[in-house]
């Protein structure tokens, strides 16, 4: 599903954010991606969505070399990606609900099937009452569950999530990651980046650790 | 909330700097037709006045009306009898029209008053016309402007290169302030169409929006300001009333093709200045 | 990075904008100026050909001279001899010059060009001249052109009047423009002014640097404005000899007053456009 | 040092941010804040900071109510109070030294003192090889960090640090502590805002929980 072959990222300073890193992700894995703060985690997860593009080196995501992909394509490929950003990346000028239903709007799904699942994703994180709310009126905790939430609406092939639990207390947090299960379940491929011991506590799932731009 | 309100603001100054750059360049192409209307207006007819020794009777104008018609291009407007001249006299003098009660005579010749038109009557005619006219026993005087107009539509000449240049010029600035202004909006929504892209929005779905909106922005903007000339225009017919010495200005508005015409275009400059403002986004 | 270099660009159509909006106005003004120029010159002063029966020698033009130093406001501009007459003519003619080596006499007159100053002379003074000077038995004609000056002043000083009105107005329109712009360039740092204010930052620390980048906005615009209106001011002259059969134009730039003036001014615009429009943040 | 007196905040929705709210915190205290998502801790110490109006109640930061402090007089209180926001609030258009400088710029520090203080507060938080760097280039840590020092730099009186280890690994956070701790001996009055259970494990300091904007 995922695959990199010796992928580079500089960004112009003498230490390169990714150095020769090789990784393949099959079609239905569950994989960690870990290592300290400034490891490359966000930048990894960036190149397989296509918003860096790698120095060197090649990126197959669904089949696709993202070095060759074109404008329109990639829109597409995007549809397809569920991406939960560490800054969120909320539209501030559209409520939570529009704020969810644009990944289906995106793709051209009539008004009354968004509204439907639009409704149970919001109820799956708790933020039902706050479907009228824009993002700076909500607290942290809740901008990154809107973020989760239009991540994962459109049941998408992968689900990129980046640190999804940095704003969430433990018992949200272990509502999420059953969330994310549940997610993985129905067939999605799920890479979650994160530097947080209490997810990877007893995990079975494969870990990928980064430590200054390489897979250790 | 506070985004919402603020983001109409935005909006609301986007298109009050374009209504104020429309109604520049709309407010020339005004002054510009009117100058257009009027030259045309006066070079091409010619106005002649026929002053009569003595109070005319009807046969006397009839012959004259006659001799006339023989001239191409000649238009009898009016026969004005010394009475009528007096009235009109009273009429502008207003309140001081008393002044005039202490005659005992009305010193004011008849008149008859003829236009000529140059396109059919020739540059030649009104010398001619006013020559046979003057041999006649009944006519004390003819007056026509013509050497005047020739000058003066020399002037009009360089007016017009003039207001053909600066109108240009006047055009591509408010172009460029009206592609401006909605690059500086759409500058401060630049983190959405960044994320919506991130979502997998195609550029269709991202620019058609700021399109149709720099559309509507653009012909609000130029409603406003052609109302705002309007009101200007409305305000300008009633409290001034020109009068150069030989010919009282009569203004006009813009005529309704014109007037549709410069809506479409305030729209085209809107959808124009969106699209090459989401030029550095794609 | 980026954000940097996007900073300067939004600083960039921020001044380009103003300075399309002072040249809109400095040109109204150049034009003001130039009308204003034009009409002072022709309203004050009336040049008066004096032509001969033959060419006179030089005691017949010295007393000619003496008769006109008579009169006040009287200015001898030059004797044009036959013969520089016809050079004159030549030179006017230019390549086809020719045409005039089949005459076998001089056919021009010789003249005295004369200029007199309305301001002593009153505005009697041209008919009297030329009667008296018509009885000289040297003297063929006399021309003068003051009927003529005289219906131009008053369509001058209709232009005036909307001159000023509408210099008004585009001065308007020019702060508005440029008070809008500034807004909107500042609303792209909204958000930085409400961090420095979270950081403790006073009203002072935070508008300070706004208001001196808005002054320094409004002085490149300004000065830009100005520098193309140079550029078009050079082309103009050096392109065009506009010559309206009676006289011809000689365009003058701004004064050295007047553009000190207006850089003054557009500072002045643009520290008031970033002051006013900082008003909303506090 | 820090009172709150009956403090409400209504945001206009039917259920308040904040519900009387009474707390007292001693100079040089240690408070830890915690509770769920969207409990209202952010919400708590944006009307200590005066970023936020109590809707009714009074506060009182170091003897001065907030209620009736003046433009002028707020922006020199604010000075005294260091502050890490949840979502950073860095200026994106300054690079990683002149954000941190800003807090010294402000109280009018001489350059080369702003020069000392801040290559300190860097090289305490790891960020020296960062210093010239921009906001958006810098990983979700490396911001957190950068808006730790700018609240810390100017040695203020208090510190509110609302979730400020939320996006970093374990071992840094474990150092965040230990700063916490060293700047809290150095005589600042310290709030945090957070919902890690690995911050409050084995803490002996104050725990203040709210829940649905009470204090429980
Ligand atoms: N646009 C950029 N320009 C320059 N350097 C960058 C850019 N983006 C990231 N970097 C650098 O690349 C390194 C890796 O960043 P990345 O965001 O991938 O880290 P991360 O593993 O996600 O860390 P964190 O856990 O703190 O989010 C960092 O040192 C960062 O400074
Ligand atoms: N400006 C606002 N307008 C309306 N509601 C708001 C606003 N700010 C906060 N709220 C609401 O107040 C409640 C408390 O928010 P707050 O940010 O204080 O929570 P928190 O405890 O910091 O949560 P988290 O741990 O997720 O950051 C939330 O439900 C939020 O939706
Ligand atoms: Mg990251
Ligand atoms: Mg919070």
């Amino acid at each position: 599903m995922i695959q990199l072959f010796q992928v580079y990222k500089n960004f112009g300073s003498k230490n390169p954010a990714l150095l020769d890193i090789n990784l393949t992700v099959k079609k239905g894995e569950f994989v960690f991606i870990t290592g300290p703060s400034g490891a490359g985690k966000t930048t990894l997860l960036k190149i397989i969505f296509c918003a860096e593009r790698p120095t060197s080196g090649n990126v197959l995501v669904h089949g696709r070399n993202l070095n060759r992909i074109k404008e329109r394509d990639l829109s597409l490929l995007r549809r397809r990606i569920g991406v939960v950003f560490q800054d969120f990346k909320l539209l501030p000028r559209r409520n939570v609900f529009e704020n969810v239903a644009l990944a289906l709007e995106i793709i051209g799904f009539p008004l009354p099937m968004i509204r439907k699942k639009v409704h149970q994703t919001l109820r799956y994180l708790s933020l039902t009452n706050k479907e009228g709310y824009y993002p700076p009126q909500l607290s942290g905790g809740e901008q990154q569950r809107v973020a989760i939430a239009r991540a994962i609406v459109n049941n998408p092939l992968i689900l990129l999530a980046d640190e999804p639990t940095g704003n969430l207390d433990p018992d949200l947090t272990m509502e999420i990651m059953a969330l994310l299960k549940e997610i993985h379940i129905r067939g999605t491929t799920v890479l979650v980046a994160t530097h947080s011991k209490e997810l990877l506590k007893g995990t079975t799932r494969r870990i990928v650790t980064l430590n200054k731009g390489r897979i250790v | 909330m506070g985004n919402i309100r603020e983001n109409r603001l935005v909006h609301l100054i986007g298109i009050g700097t374009m209504s104020i750059a429309f109604l520049i360049f709309y407010a020339f192409i005004l002054v510009f037709v009117n100058i257009n209307y009027w030259t045309e207006k006066q070079g091409k007819t010619l106005s002649m006045s026929i002053y009569f020794k003595e109070e005319p009777d009807s046969a006397v104008i009839e012959n004259i009306k006659k001799e006339l018609f023989v001239f191409p291009g000649v238009t009898v407007k009016q026969f004005v009898s010394k009475d009528d001249a007096m009235k009109s006299l009273r009429r502008k003098l207003g309140e001081k029209a008393g002044l005039l009660d202490g005659l005992k005579q009305n010193p004011l010749p008849a008149s008859l008053e003829i236009t000529l038109s140059r396109d059919k009557g020739g540059d030649n005619l009104p010398y001619q016309l006013k020559k046979r006219l003057e041999k006649s026993s009944v006519v004390d005087e003819v007056h026509y402007t013509q050497e005047w107009i020739k000058k003066f539509q020399a002037i009009m000449e360089v007016i017009k290169i003039v207001g053909v240049i600066f109108g240009g010029l006047l055009f591509l600035a408010a172009l460029f302030i009206i592609t401006n202004t909605i690059k500086l909006t759409i500058y401060s929504r630049k983190e959405e169409i960044e994320i919506l892209k991130l979502v997998g929005a195609t550029n269709c779905f991202v620019k058609i929006p700021f399109m149709i909106e720099g559309s509507i922005q653009g012909l609000l903007g130029g409603a406003v300001a052609l109302f705002a000339l309007f009101l200007a225009y409305i305000i300008a017919i009633t409290r001034i009333d020109i009068s150069i010495g030989f010919a009282s200005f009569n203004i006009v508005f813009l005529s309704p093709y014109i007037i549709l015409f410069l809506l479409l275009m305030s729209v085209i400059i809107g959808f124009i200045g969106s699209t090459i403002s989401l030029g550095r986004f794609f």
